[in-house]
């Protein structure tokens, strides 16, 4: 089959899902529904992997012309190369994955046939996104996504005391988006004025043929790209969102804001590392950005007793990560964790769901513990999921950490600092909630504690893959000190296929400093551990109440207080300017000041209408006053004449 | 030829009809229009132009391909109104239906005829069935409210008409290619002035900033049928006669000096209109602001005289045409099953009336220009355009994509998500469920390929790229 | 056109007369309440212009200005018996002459 | 000339059939008298005023004698009903009006300043008379007082300014005044003063500020039937007066006399329309509208070559007539614009013909008002520009006294009743409808 026509099937399946279950989904049963989307969603997957192993080069599909003008062509054509393709394959393996896990999931919802059409939908906008070739198709997934994460989001919009909140958390993260896309808006324009193309290779050819365009444009143009990236990863100052957007589904949660949507940053960065390349100024915006995220949210996380709540910071904190790497320009790295991210978040919050499934919808860990016993195979992946991405030895977490842990000490050593602080606040709140979770007494009441149940395999399957997944996904880009010859094997595959990143390669240390690195970050992963389960199941300390926390942890329990702050500085002053524009501006001034015109103009004849005083004598005698005005106009007229 | 004349004839016919088969009339003389312009237009080439005369002196006839455009979009629309209207008591009045097919008459006059003095007479032509028809079936408390929408539109009309006199006596010319030809240029100051004059009128009826007061007040108190003509169609011979028009025969000079003052009104429209727009409460208020907004946009974008961005302006017309008549349609269905339009008041819709959730939502995506739409086109190349032109101005209008969402989306969550207050709500009905779904797939459908559009217009834009 | 001497400089008093006769009667019409005044002092003005029209003749020594005069009286004539008449109908109204009663026609 | 003793004939002839009492039979003749007047003048549409060698002068002289003659039907078919109540009478003020028609065709086309005043006063005395017909009525009375002494007054007046004109100029032929003036004798105070005058007199035939005072006393007092025929006839004699006299003495001191008439048009249409708006009687509120067209009519002066005022004169009777006669079915006994809410409900003719004849008072186009005004502009826009902006801002006031009455009239009424119309009646309303419509095709 040519690539072409598996790329274009490769789009079609998920469109045809949703089509197929938007248009018959209210009369199909659930076990149809399910299945055909899991398996559209499979099905590109495989294809994805029939065009991973044809992978050559870079090959451009041209589906359609969308406009075309004189000095500006916009084509509807994707391209096939490593890193579109990668990303392909995490969304549609992860993503089918997800698709199987909310079968299971979701099945007692009445939206059933709904949420699946909308997952399909993004899977298809998501595929938009990467697989593109120019900015222009990008633009269109980029908002795609946006749209069924709002949907997604406010999927429960009807839940009795929930609703509007989840509603208007839906309408948070559309609108952060929307300003993130502003950026990306004006980056295009200012990609458009600089090269008159939205093509990827066309600007790469353009910026290699003359390395003379540099400075100013590129940083405009980047930080734009940049904004666009902080609006969609949650980033510093839009990372509000995404907590807010855990009121979605918890595969939702996985999918979108786990996976795969929140990545398209740290892919839109990749796939424009050849104009970030140009603007060092810009990097080092990226890498502190990162830095600064990663930390803060970190400790954000610390203190939240939100299952999905502690995830959601752990997933903006990991972003920031990524940020760093980028911002040394390690783009390999960053995509790298972006991978293995991918498969451990996913699984942490599938388990979560698990979880909360099993709870009947309690995600407070303070009703929660020895979870151990009664959901034994959640427990274990969850325990798998923790291990990994606190960066116990050997796990996926561990390798894809390392790089970028070795990035910054090769670059800076302030930024190392940082992260090692981050990476063990990342581990406190990680194993915090493991234990708190599974470990311990069950803290929900014994009329819930009989309830609770373990999920069914459809549900426990795709955890299972998942944390296999976890465990061996560092396999992919191992270290030089293991055996040397296929080492760094991701590396290599994305550089050579991926245009741009050929020129870029990510420095690796020399084996004395790497070994030195594995060695303090393992031993940091494990004093934490051993600490957490000392303090969590030893000591059995639990979650504290709100009100006897201490300072940093009713800090942390604030999340900073950002989201009140952003109230005070930009919402509330835009809700005064409306409400004094509209009722004062619009309607006083501009409206009530046309209706006192016109009155004006016409009560005046209140005045005019007394001339007419119905006595002839008054008529006789204005009758001569005007034939005395006529005779001075002739005085006046003559003595103006002469 | 019949093109132009047969609106005028259903008027004539609806005027006798009995008031029992007007209805059904009404629907069917639009869908003839409909057809007959669709008709006319397969065998019409883009590249050449009709010339019609009926053997006035003040008024000719000639159609091209922007003429097409317009005249095809005015029949959808008045086809849409009847449709999405069909159950609503005002269809059954015959005077709506005769004002109603009189009005697009005038339309469709204004938008095929070839000469200055044509243009008003059917500009004005337009303002007299909508004025009985808000005065007949709005619901205007006092008459000042109304009025208020005349004064306005009668100012600027009589500013105009003193420009097309200005013009008459200048040139001595009233073809609109005689008036290409001949050089305004030479009066240096008296063009400016006449164009000042002919943009007022264009003001008015767009409108831009300071003189738009009449519209949310004229949109809330009109009837639904009234509103969507009025934002679907009627604003759009603004634009058309700024396209067409004031700006290839004033290019130069008074264009220039015309210009910056007008893209200024119209971004402070952008973000005005969007701003107040947040904190309203009455739905059809809101998108009164909101097609301020949008509006604003597109004049300042037909202000840079930009080829591109003319071709790209009439895709955006008409996705706001299809954006005002589903918007409006929705307000409409709300008011006349709950009688309120406040969403104060509203509530939890989205649960006893599904597929109205679904088709709201649906719309609400369009205007806001989501991918895949027609909006999404129009709004990135007018935004780029304007970006081109002036930095920072490009930025002020690329807010109204954030605002866009921020009140588009409060206007549709809150009714359809909100705390439950109206528990009964009859769900769509066929011809209301039809209308949305034909407006979403056109949408689509040129937000996919708006190159059939474009390619299809671009031949009678024929104005220096700036 | 030739003027006539033989009275040349005493054009002006007639002249004089003539106005002086016409202000007399314009400011009567203005001031006077009854009718019947009204009616005599617009005759005065008419007659100040025939006294006019004559003087000119005679000044320019042709004739069509003493036929104009002629028509004036005719004309004068027919107008003060339509406003005789007229008078009468509206005495048979309100029973009064005195012009100032008549102002109900106002706004 | 021959249709003028077409007129008069018919005129008498109506005298003396009048005493058969048959109100039918005496409108019949009169309407003949009209028809053949009016074709008379159609097939004289060759012959040459003595003024038609100059340039500037307006060469349509059997025009304007075919629209009086089509007026005056309209308004003695509009008036019918009133004057056939009482039957003794109809003749007499059939032929009244037949003979104050030939009044007014002798000073649309004077080429004599005696005939001129002839004209004028043939024209004013019958209608001194037909104000007063409702012999009853104290307002009629008053009417006729008011306009008998202000009308003598302004003849005399005008008289004065001729005989100021003869001395300076020492002729009454227009011509030759004319001529005598543009060496130079124009500069005289004589001639200037006498300029003054005569358009004083002018100013006050077509009602325009400040000679305006007997415009909406006698209007009021006036019953509709003779309304319909004053409110059209004089204006349109009046105006062509001014054209064909004034215009063609003074030519040369154009310059002299131009701002004077700009400063009275801008004056009488906003008076004219302010005034309009507060009004309660509709007969008031169409003698404010009067005063502002008359205003309107004068930009005729800018430019007598390119100006078209028989469109503008037309239109305005035609939109005139249809609103006095549904007057007259609003109002048959007393006056008030209250009883205009919801006429236009009462019967469909009633309804088009009210909505056409008020935006085409209002000049919307395509109707035959629009036309008239815009012709009137086209010709004045170059000479007296800032008249005319300000003429066109007087007009959205003027619009608004018209949608105001407009508003009332199509309000719904609660109960339906329907209002008959009588044959003449409806005939006029049709036949202006159909004029103010097919303007479009006239011009």
């Amino acid at each position: 089959m040519p690539q072409d026509l598996t790329l274009i099937l490769l789009l079609s399946f998920p469109l045809l899902g949703f089509a197929i279950n938007g248009i018959f989904g209210k009369q199909l049963p659930k076990m149809v529904i399910g299945s055909i989307a899991t398996v559209a969603v499979f099905a590109s997957f495989l294809l994805a992997t029939s065009l991973f192993s044809r992978l050559d080069g870079t090959t451009i599909v041209n589906l359609f012309n969308v406009l075309d003008f004189e000095n500006l062509q916009i084509n509807a054509s994707f391209q096939i190369d490593a890193l579109s393709i990668w990303m392909t394959l995490i969304i549609t393996g992860v993503g089918s994955l997800i698709h199987l896990f909310s079968i299971g999931y979701m099945s007692h919802d009445e939206g059933f046939y709904k949420f699946f059409t909308y997952l399909n939908l993004f899977i298809f906008s998501m595929l938009i996104l990467v697989l593109g070739s120019n900015y222009f198709v990008l633009f269109f997934g980029w908002e795609g996504v946006g749209m069924c994460s709002y949907l997604l989001i406010s999927f429960h919009y009807n839940d009795a005391q929930k609703g509007i909140a989840n509603s208007l958390a839906g309408r948070k993260a559309f609108i952060m988006n929307r300003i993130g896309d502003v950026g990306l808006l004006v980056a295009l324009f200012m990609i458009i004025g600089q090269f008159n193309t939205l093509e990827y290779t066309k600007i790469g050819h353009l910026i290699e043929s003359n390395k003379a365009l540099t400075g100013g444009a590129m940083f405009f143009i980047t930080l734009s790209l940049f904004i666009a990236a902080t609006g969609k990863s949650a980033q510093i100052p839009l990372f509000t969102w995404l907590p807010d957007a855990m009121a979605g589904p918890t595969p939702v949660s996985a999918l979108i804001h786990a996976a795969t949507m929140v990545t398209a940053g740290i892919y839109l960065t990749v796939r424009s590392n050849f104009l970030f390349e140009l603007a060092p100024f810009t990097q080092n915006i990226i890498l502190y950005t990162g830095l600064a995220t990663t930390l803060f949210a970190a400790f954000m996380a610390l203190r939240q007793n939100d299952i999905k709540k502690v995830l959601a910071y752990s997933t903006v904190s990991q972003l920031g990560l990524m940020f760093v790497a980028l911002g040394f320009g390690a783009y390999t790295v960053a995509l790298f964790h972006v991978t293995t991210h991918a498969f451990f978040k996913a699984l942490l919050f599938l388990g979560s769901g698990s979880v909360i499934h099993g709870m009947h919808e309690e995600q407070d860990i303070r009703k929660m513990g020895g979870l151990a016993k009664l959901m034994p195979i959640t427990h274990f992946t969850f325990l798998i999921g923790t291990m990994a991405i606190s960066g116990i030895p050997f796990l996926s977490g561990f390798f894809s950490k390392d790089e970028i842990m070795a990035q910054a000490l090769h670059h800076n050593t302030f930024a190392y600092i940082v992260l090692v602080i981050a990476v063990t606040m990342t581990a406190v709140y990680m194993f915090r909630l493991y234990f708190l979770t599974f470990h311990g007494e069950f803290r929900g009441g014994d009329q819930l504690k009989s309830k609770v149940h373990e999920s069914g395999p459809s549900m426990t399957l795709p955890l299972i893959i998942l944390a296999i997944l976890s465990i061996f996904g560092g396999l992919l880009n191992l270290p030089g000190l293991f055996f040397k010859n296929s080492a760094h094997w991701f590396d290599h595959f994305l550089s050579a296929g991926t245009f741009g990143l050929n020129h870029i390669h990510p420095v690796h240390l020399d084996f004395a400093t790497s070994i030195q690195l594995m060695i303090f970050a393992s031993i940091v992963a494990l004093s934490v551990l051993i600490w957490a389960y000392l303090n969590y199941v030893k000591k059995g300390n639990i979650a504290k109440d709100d009100k006897d926390l201490n300072g940093w942890e009713r800090l942390s329990a604030a999340k900073l207080f950002v989201d009140e702050l952003y109230n005070v500085l930009i919402v509330n002053p835009i809700l005064a300017i409306s409400d004094f524009t509209g009722k004062i501006i619009d309607i006083k001034l501009l409206r009530n000041g046309v209706y006192a015109l016109a009155d004006g103009v016409l009560n005046s004849a209140n005045i005019s209408r007394k001339w007419q005083s119905g006595f002839l004598s008054s008529y006789l005698f204005w009758m001569v006053f005007g034939l005395i005005i006529f005779v001075a106009y002739y005085i006046l007229k003559i003595s103006v004449w002469h | 030829m019949a093109l132009i004349l047969l609106p005028l004839v259903f008027s004539l016919i609806a005027w006798l009809l009995p008031s029992a088969q007007t209805r059904l009339f009404g629907l069917i003389g639009t869908t003839i229009n409909l057809f007959a312009s669709l008709i006319s237009v397969y065998g019409f080439d883009a590249q050449d132009q009709l010339f019609i005369d009926l053997g006035l002196r003040y008024v000719h006839f000639s159609l091209d391909s922007l003429s097409y455009t317009m005249i095809i979009l005015t029949n959808a629309v008045f086809f849409m109104v009847y449709l999405s209207n069909f159950k609503q008591e005002i269809t059954s009045k015959k005077r709506f239906s005769a004002l109603a097919f009189l009005m697009q008459f005038g339309l469709i006059g204004v938008f095929s005829t070839n000469s200055i003095l044509g243009f008003y007479i059917f500009w004005e032509l337009t303002l007299l069935p909508i004025f009985l028809i808000l005065y007949w079936f709005g619901s205007f408390e006092k008459p000042k409210a109304l009025l208020q929408f005349f004064l306005y539109t009668l100012l600027g009309s009589l500013a105009m008409l003193l420009s097309v006199i200005g013009l008459l006596q200048l040139t001595n010319q009233q073809t609109y290619e005689a008036l290409l030809a001949a050089d305004l240029n030479a009066h240096g100051a008296t063009s400016i002035w006449l164009m000042g004059g002919f943009l007022l009128a264009f003001a008015v009826k767009i409108p831009l900033f300071p003189f738009h007061t009449w519209q949310a007040e004229t949109y809330t108190k009109a009837p639904t049928a009234g509103t969507m003509l009025l934002s679907a169609i009627m604003l759009k011979m603004a634009l058309f006669g700024l396209l067409k028009w004031v700006l290839p025969i004033f290019d130069g000079v008074a264009t220039e000096f015309w210009r910056w003052p007008i893209i200024t009104l119209g971004l402070i429209g952008v973000v005005y209109g969007a701003l107040i727009a947040i904190k309203q409460q009455d739905l059809k208020t809101i998108f009164a602001y909101a097609s301020l907004s949008h509006l604003g946009l597109i004049a300042a974008a037909l202000m840079l005289q930009n080829e591109i961005t003319n071709q790209i302006a009439i895709v955006q017309i008409v996705n706001h045409s299809i954006v005002s008549i589903g918007l409006f349609l929705a307000a409409g269905i709300i008011e006349s099953r709950l009688q309120t339009r406040d969403i104060t008041q509203l509530g939890g819709i989205a649960k006893v009336a599904p597929r109205f959730a679904f088709w709201f939502a649906a719309i609400t995506f369009v205007s806001l220009s989501v991918p895949f739409t027609a909006g999404f086109i129009g709004e990135f190349f007018l935004i780029k355009a304007i970006f081109n032109a002036h930095t920072l101005s490009g930025i002020i209008a690329a807010t109204t994509l954030i605002f866009g969402a921020v009140y588009m989306l409060r206007a549709y969550q809150i009714p359809m998500f909100g705390p439950t207050k109206n528990s009964v709500f009859e769900d769509l009905s066929w011809s209301e469920i039809l209308v949305f779904a034909l407006l979403i797939i056109a949408a689509i459908y040129l937000g996919l390929s708006p190159k059939c559009l474009t390619d299809f217009v671009a031949t009678s834009i024929n104005q220096p790229t700036l | 056109m030739q003027a006539n001497m033989s009275i040349g400089t005493s054009l002006d008093f007639f002249l004089f007369v003539a106005i002086a006769l016409f202000a007399i009667g314009a400011i009567g019409a203005m001031t006077r309440k009854n009718m019947i005044v009204l009616l005599m002092c617009i005759e005065l003005m008419l007659n100040a212009v025939n006294l006019m029209l004559v003087t000119f003749s005679t000044y320019y020594g042709n004739g069509d200005a003493q036929i104009f005069v002629f028509f004036t009286m005719v004309v004068a004539a027919a107008e003060a018996t339509v406003g005789l008449s007229i008078i009468i109908m509206a005495y048979r109204n309100l029973k009064s002459i005195d012009i100032d009663m008549y102002n109900q026609l106002k706004n | 000339m021959d249709s003028i003793v077409i007129l008069f004939i018919t005129g008498l002839l109506g005298l003396f059939v009048g005493m058969r009492r048959q109100a039918v039979l005496s409108l019949s003749i009169s309407i003949l008298g009209l028809i053949f007047a009016g074709i008379a003048a159609y097939f004289r549409g060759t012959y040459i005023s003595p003024l038609a060698s100059y340039s500037g002068y307006i060469p349509t002289p059997s025009n304007v004698i075919i629209l009086l003659c089509v007026v005056s039907i309209l308004a003695v078919l509009g008036g019918f009903q009133r004057y056939k109540q009482d039957e003794e009478h109809t003749g007499d003020y059939l032929s009244l009006l037949l003979f104050s028609l030939c009044g007014a065709i002798i000073l649309a086309q004077p080429n004599d300043m005696m005939l001129f005043f002839i004209g004028l006063e043939i024209l004013s005395i019958p209608i001194y008379v037909l104000v007063g017909i409702e012999k009853g009525s104290a307002t009629s009375a008053e009417a006729a007082v008011k306009y008998f002494f202000t009308g003598s007054f302004a003849s005399a007046i005008i008289l004065f300014g001729i005989a100021l004109l003869y001395g300076a100029t020492g002729s009454f032929q227009i011509i030759e005044i004319q001529s005598n003036l543009a060496i130079g004798i124009w500069q005289s105070p004589m001639a200037m003063l006498g300029s003054l005058f005569l358009l004083a007199g002018f100013v006050f035939k077509i009602g325009a500020v400040p000679f305006h005072f007997w415009g909406p006393d006698v209007y009021q007092g006036a019953s509709n039937a003779v309304l319909m025929y004053m409110s059209t006839i004089v204006k349109i004699a009046g105006i062509y007066a001014v054209l064909n006299v004034f215009g063609q003495i003074f030519r040369d001191s154009y310059f002299f006399w131009i701002d004077l008439i700009a400063l009275i048009i801008v004056l009488s249409m906003f008076y004219g329309y302010i005034t309009a708006w507060k009004q309660t009687s509709f007969k008031r509120l169409l003698a404010y509208s009067s005063i502002a067209n008359a205003g309107l009519m004068l930009f005729a002066l800018s430019d007598i070559l390119n100006s078209n005022i028989l469109l503008f004169v037309a239109a305005y009777s035609f939109a005139t007539i249809p609103l006095v006669v549904i007057n007259q079915l609003a109002n048959p006994t007393q006056d008030a614009i209250a009883n205009w809410e919801g006429i236009a409900w009462k019967n469909p003719l009633v309804g088009v013909a009210l909505v056409i004849a008020l935006f085409s008072l209002a000049g919307i186009p395509p109707l035959a008002g629009f036309f008239g005004k815009f012709s009137l502009l086209l010709a004045a826009v170059p000479h007296l520009p800032y008249a005319a902006i300000l003429a066109l801002v007087a007009s959205v006031v003027g619009v608004f006294v018209y949608l105001r009455l407009l508003i009332l009239a199509l309000k719904k009424p609660t109960v339906q009743t329907k209002q008959s119309l009588s044959i003449e009646q409806s005939a006029v309303l049709l036949l202006t409808t159909l004029g103010s419509l097919s303007a479009l095709y006239f011009i």
